[in-house]
């Protein structure tokens, strides 16, 4: 091992060591602390009022396919928060994504670059057999996965990266596949547009940006939850196109 | 009106008579310096007839410069002239006159420099500036001199410093302050360009130096200037240390016998090079100088 | 109403630089016009001793009060700038076509202007903080304008000194201001005087520091040979006559104003005079004979003068340092004549330039031939300079030598006098080489310069006789300054001055020069005419002489001495600071070579590692 | 003793595997490794996140048929939903860290950080 390595474990480890005695440490009286693990309190948390559905309006009891025009239909409360009390967060974040689509553009400079194609023989023939099955099949779950966003575990990230993931193989198997430049935008542009586009029409409807502007529904029901079924399916649209984006330059670079 | 006419005629008096007086010495200084050498050597109105014979002569000049040149080195040591007491003569009894003598004598030594480099000659330009650093050199120890007197006897006119050594020979700064009086009289031989620092004339290798382009009446006033710096220098070191005189007659005794000594200890050594000469002053003169001075303000 | 000094150059700086944009002679004429109006509605105002001003501003909660005020001190040193500034601007509208940028010159240097009197006016520290920053800028940039290679570099050595004291100015002030919760004089002079001696001492000297650097004082007078020799001709005038003497501007105001040698004043003495003051006299000294050497060694013409500027800066502090009444008066004389005579030999010298367009002095000679008006001028001030009868320059000279023998200074004196002496030395180098010899070939066809470079030229030529004759012109001025820093005045009368072991009296002198000149001239003139003949036909020796090139003496014209001194020389104070500046850079490398040898993974580290430090620390605490 | 082992399981286990990701960043060579060590540090940081919101014998917070009311007890969502966050800008960082890396390849063919002289001065 190199002095210099051993150094850096040094300090690693006193860091991790001083860092760890922070979760051991007595707390004083009055002092804010970290719960301990699993005893994290929620009740006196903001997170308690997203459970009730009700930052705004007066606690309610939340009942599965019984209660109606909650202030969030979403039965999945992660993304009631994600799409719903946050989705002005995720707007941010899907831009992150997209800068770091361009900034890999940016940097792999394709436009003049000799575009070598991928090079490698063709792919065996049970991966390719088997993708050319796994294709549709990925595609549906992704859809699946961002359709059921509000009531089940996934949503428009999950999805999008699902149908990016099946391009991604399919790319990997087929060296004749290719995808239109202009495709990806289109897709990528119009889900982009179209969140923000809710997010106006909340605006200049109910006053606020993003604001929900349809009824929500019964929770649980497919049908419920306002616009953040719309929102998820327009940031899986993005998401996938964005991701599919980077692994095409990764892969053609 | 009187007084005025009075007064030009003390001023062509002194001015006649320093020169006069100044050819003379040099007369003198080369017959002495022949019999040094076993030679007869020229009578001693040899200078004289030089004068007469350079202002017959035809000359040439290199342009106005020359011309002022020339006529700016006479004019300053004659203007120099009336500030030094020559035995009971003195024009001007104006007091702080030490000091002013001194820069009053870099009017001519300018006026000659600039006249002669005027001439376009190098070796007049080398002349001269061997000269200004020589000045250089026995300056200093003269003015650490001259300020441990006017300290000493808190005065700085020459009249006065003279005033100060009255009474018994024995007041004389010569017996009063011996060490003074040698470096005085050492920076008196470089100062009129005697033997061991006569490096800025040194005939054999820059041939005259300063002089070297002068002839016909541009040589005889350089002469001319040269005799009255001559009486204005031993003026001054009469005055200063040999307690000057009442009459003139004194005084020129005194002048005499210092030049004569001047000359014959020019006379026994060899030319100093230019920087050794500079070195020599700082060293022996300079140190002896400051010793006293020191002594003298503490 | 002081204001309008800052404001009125400042505005008419943007004026002339849009003018200027459209007509190449604009900004010069209207530096000349503001200058001239400077010059008058000072001659207007003086007396007024009690003129002051003051203006309050609140900036983030805080009370900023800014004062003027106008002092004899003050008044003297903007007459000086403004009258200097009229001189340069007059002489530099025929050389405005020798510039690069004529615009900006015209600008920095009105700005130059006004901030000089902002700073001649200010009675805060706050205040003449600001302008004394805005005049260091602005000469900056007027230096690095300049057309050399090396003007970037001497500027930008000038900046770094220049800077690094004005941080130690800044750093005293504010302690001075959180003691005493002001910035003008007034309280802080008395805060100074009641604080302990040890402190006051310390925070005075770096309050002094700019000043210190910008008079060009021995430690601090590296940056002085290459700004001067590399600024633009027609600037070098003002930074050697005016923005050196604002530096001893700022050291009267903090050894008087803010009572400096009051606070020094019982401490141990050396005959009579505080050790302290004793070693600024002795920093005097030793400017006096390393500008000296130095210059008397340069081949480079600007350089040789800024020299000789550094040795006379020597004079002034010895001057100001000792604060004897004639001291004081010899120091402020010679600033005058310093001030008037260096900017006739810049004056001349750049005619020279604008000529020939070189500053080397064994590339050019013999121009008195061709150039006989500047040939006056340079050798008037030379006289003057070299400290000679009967100009301005001896008279002060006299007055310095006249105070330090009443005191018995002898070092102090001993090296007064070489400076002196030595002065012949290094102005009769361009004299002789520049304007005597032999005119070289390419140079034949000279003209004298314009008119307009001739008029400030002859005007200053004037002012050295005038001065020359009539001290007490001066001596008025300067007996009102020292009424008005408690220093005894000294006798005068217009045309005599009385010192220690006797007086001065100029008429006489220059009644007796006038007889000797006519006698001389009788003998000239009754003798018989002589021939002219050409230059080149001379005896050498008995070699044949055909180029001037050749014969022309003045290239290491003072060699024999230079050898003295050789050794000196080559351990330099430049030399110094910049083998100090080399160690550290070397020093500094080694310590990046281990710190920040471009290795990212090692950035990392050593931040993972300040905040294992920080989460330790605060851990354990 | 099991408690112990669980909580430290999770708070330590994720601690220590960013600090494992630091180790990594700090000393290897290898351009891809270092990559690879960011990641490490990202689901570490990931998992501590989610860790704290964890409690005790809940379920995750969906209302459905098994949990049909808020009423339920339902672990703490929102720092599941700052996860998420969190994994789409690792995601983004890690895929414009590898373009890097590879416009890093092409100009000087190796991927270890010492041989490559651009940032050495």
């Amino acid at each position: 091992m190199k002095f210099r390595n051993l150094i850096a474990l040094v300090i690693t480890a006193a860091f991790a060591l001083i860092i760890l005695q922070a979760f051991t440490i007595t707390p004083a009286a009055g002092e804010i602390t970290l719960n301990e693990f699993g005893k994290a309190d929620i009740n006196n948390r903001t997170a308690q009022l997203y459970l009730n559905k009700s930052v705004n309006t007066d606690n309610k009891k939340v009942i599965y396919q019984e209660s109606k025009n909650l202030e969030s239909g979403s039965a999945n409360i992660v993304t009631s928060v994600v799409a719903n009390y946050r989705s002005f967060d995720t707007l941010g974040e899907i831009t992150v994504l997209f800068l770091a689509a361009a900034g890999i553009g940016v940097v792999l400079n394709l436009e003049n670059s000799k575009k070598k194609k991928f090079a490698a023989d063709d792919s065996s023939l049970i991966l390719n057999t088997g993708i050319k099955l796994l294709f549709p099949l990925l595609l549906l779950a992704g859809t699946y996965i961002f359709v059921y966003g509000h009531l089940s575990p996934g949503g428009g990230f999950q999805g999008g990266a699902v149908i990016a993931t099946a391009f991604l193989l399919k790319m990997l198997s087929d060296n004749k596949f290719e995808i239109k430049e202009i495709s990806i935008t289109l897709v990528e542009s119009t889900a982009g547009i179209s969140f923000v586009g809710l997010g106006l029409y909340g605006l200049v409807t109910r006053g606020s940006f993003l604001e929900n502007f349809m009824a929500t529904g019964t929770v649980g029901q497919l049908f419920s939850a306002g616009i953040i079924p719309l929102i998820y399916i327009a940031i899986a649209f993005k998401v996938g196109a964005e991701l599919t984006n980077i692994v095409k330059n990764l892969i053609e670079a | 009106m009187i007084d005025l006419i009075y007064k030009i005629g003390h001023f062509l008096l002194i001015t006649v008579f320093a020169t006069a007086l100044g050819l003379l010495f040099m007369g003198i200084a080369r017959k002495i310096i022949a019999r040094i050498q076993k030679r007869y050597g020229p009578p001693v109105y040899q200078p004289y007839l030089d004068v007469l014979k350079l202002f017959g002569k035809d000359a040439i000049t290199h342009g106005f410069i020359f011309d002022f040149g020339a006529v700016m080195a006479l004019g300053g040591v004659i203007a120099t002239l009336f500030f030094i007491p020559l035995g009971s003569w003195q024009l001007y009894s104006m007091e702080g006159t030490v000091l002013l003598v001194i820069y009053l004598l870099a009017v001519a030594s300018l006026g000659m420099a600039m006249g002669t480099v005027g001439s376009g000659n190098p070796q007049a330009s080398i002349g001269i500036s061997r000269a200004l650093t020589q000045m250089l050199g026995y300056e200093l120890p003269f003015l650490v001199i001259l300020f441990s007197l006017i300290f000493r006897y808190q005065t700085s006119s020459i009249w006065g410093l003279m005033q100060a050594q009255a009474g018994s020979f024995l007041n004389w700064n010569l017996f009063a302050y011996p060490m003074m009086a040698l470096v005085a009289f050492v920076v008196l031989i470089g100062m009129m360009g005697k033997k061991p620092f006569d490096a800025m004339i040194a005939p054999s290798e820059i041939g005259s130096g300063p002089v070297v382009e002068s002839g016909g009446k541009y040589l005889g006033m350089l002469l001319l200037q040269k005799s009255i710096t001559i009486i204005i220098e031993l003026a001054l070191y009469v005055n200063l240390f040999l307690g000057g005189a009442d009459n003139i007659f004194s005084f020129s005794f005194k002048m005499l016998i210092v030049w004569i000594l001047a000359t014959m200890f020019g006379s026994l050594f060899p030319r100093f090079r230019i920087e050794d000469g500079v070195k020599f002053f700082w060293k022996w003169p300079l140190g002896i100088a400051i010793l006293q001075a020191l002594y003298i303000i503490i | 109403m002081l204001t309008k000094y800052i404001f009125v150059p400042a505005a008419a700086a943007f004026a002339a630089y849009i003018l200027n944009k459209k007509n190449k002679k604009a900004g010069a004429t209207i530096t000349a016009l503001v200058s001239a109006y400077l010059l008058l509605s000072l001659a207007l105002i003086y007396g007024s001793w009690e003129l002051n001003q003051s203006f309050n501003l609140s900036l983030m909660g805080y009370q900023l009060e800014f004062l003027m005020a106008l002092t004899p001190l003050s008044w003297l040193f903007a007459v000086l700038t403004s009258a200097i500034s009229l001189l340069i601007a007059v002489f530099s509208i025929d050389s405005q076509a020798d510039f690069k940028f004529s615009s900006v010159f015209n600008l920095n240097f009105l700005l130059v202007i006004g901030s000089i009197m902002g700073v001649l006016f200010a009675r805060d520290f706050l205040t003449l903080f600001i302008f004394w920053e805005l005049m260091t800028w602005t000469s900056f940039y007027l230096i690095s304008s300049g057309k050399k290679k090396m003007a970037g570099r001497a500027a930008y050595r000038y900046l770094i000194l220049s800077a690094a004291a004005a941080y130690s100015f800044l750093m005293a002030v504010i302690f001075i201001f959180q003691q005493t919760g002001s910035f003008a004089f007034e309280p802080a002079a008395e805060f100074l005087l009641n604080n302990s001696a040890p402190q006051s001492i310390l925070l005075l000297l770096a309050i002094s520091l700019p000043f210190w650097v910008k008079a060009g004082i021995f430690p601090l007078h590296v940056w002085v040979k290459d700004a001067h020799g590399n600024a633009p001709k027609e600037f070098s005038p003002f930074l050697s006559g005016m923005l050196l003497k604002v530096g001893f501007y700022g050291l009267i105001v903090v050894f008087h104003q803010l009572s400096f040698f009051k606070i020094i004043e019982n401490t141990i003495a050396y005959r009579g005079l505080p050790l302290l003051s004793y070693l600024f006299a002795l920093l005097g000294a030793v400017t006096i004979i390393t500008g000296t050497i130095l210059a008397i060694r340069q081949e480079d013409m600007k350089k040789l003068i800024a020299y000789s500027s550094i040795s006379q800066m020597g004079y002034i502090i010895i001057g100001i340092a000792i604060a004897t009444p004639l001291g004081f008066s010899g120091s402020m004389l010679h600033l005058m004549n310093h001030l008037i005579f260096k900017s006739t030999i810049f004056l001349a010298l750049a005619a020279v330039i604008y000529r020939t367009g070189t500053t080397k002095m064994y590339e050019v000679g013999g121009l008195i031939f061709r150039m006989p008006l500047t040939f006056a001028a340079y050798l008037t001030a030379i006289i003057a300079l070299a400290g000679i009868p009967p100009t301005n320059g001896f008279i002060s000279k006299w007055v310095i030598y006249q105070a330090l023998i009443e005191k018995g200074y002898l070092f102090l004196a001993l090296a007064a006098f070489f400076g002196s002496i030595a002065s012949f030395m290094y102005v009769f180098k361009p004299l002789s080489t520049v304007f005597l010899g032999q005119l070289k070939p390419q140079h034949q066809e000279i003209k004298e310069v314009p008119l307009l470079m001739k008029i400030p030229m002859l005007i200053l030529i004037g002012v050295i006789v005038l001065f020359g004759v009539f001290p007490g012109i001066q001596m008025n001025i300067i007996s009102q300054i020292s009424g008005d820093l408690g220093i005894e005045t000294v006798n005068y009368s217009l045309y005599s001055i009385q010192g220690a072991f006797g007086a001065w009296n100029s008429l006489y002198i220059f009644n007796v020069f006038a007889a000797g000149f006519v006698i001389a001239l009788l003998v000239f003139g009754l003798a018989k005419k002589s021939k002219l003949v050409g230059l080149l036909d001379t005896y050498s020796s008995g070699e044949y002489v055909t180029d001037a090139e050749s014969y022309h003496y003045a290239y290491q014209y003072y060699r024999p001495f230079d050898r003295l001194f050789d050794n000196l020389a080559a351990k330099s104070l430049t030399g110094f600071y910049e083998t100090l500046t080399a160690n550290l850079l070397k020093s500094g490398e080694s310590f990046r070579r281990i710190f920040a040898a471009g290795r990212v993974q090692n950035y990392a580290l050593y931040s993972v590692l300040l905040f294992v430090i920080l989460a330790a620390v605060g851990w354990i605490i | 003793m099991l408690n112990f082992l669980e909580e430290w399981s999770f708070f330590g286990g994720s601690i220590l595997l960013i600090f494992i990701g630091l180790y990594g960043v700090l000393s290897r060579k290898n351009m891809i490794k270092i990559l690879i060590s960011l990641g490490l540090m990202d689901t570490g940081v990931n998992l501590l996140l989610v860790a704290l919101g964890y409690v005790e014998a809940a379920n995750a917070p969906i209302i459905n048929s098994v949990n049909p009311s808020n009423a339920a007890a339902f672990v703490d969502p929102i720092p599941q939903a700052l996860v998420l966050t969190s994994i789409v800008i690792g995601t983004a960082v890690l895929a414009l860290g590898l373009a890097l890396v590879m416009k890093i390849y092409d100009k000087y063919s190796t991927l270890n950080i010492s041989e490559i002289r651009g940032l050495k001065w």
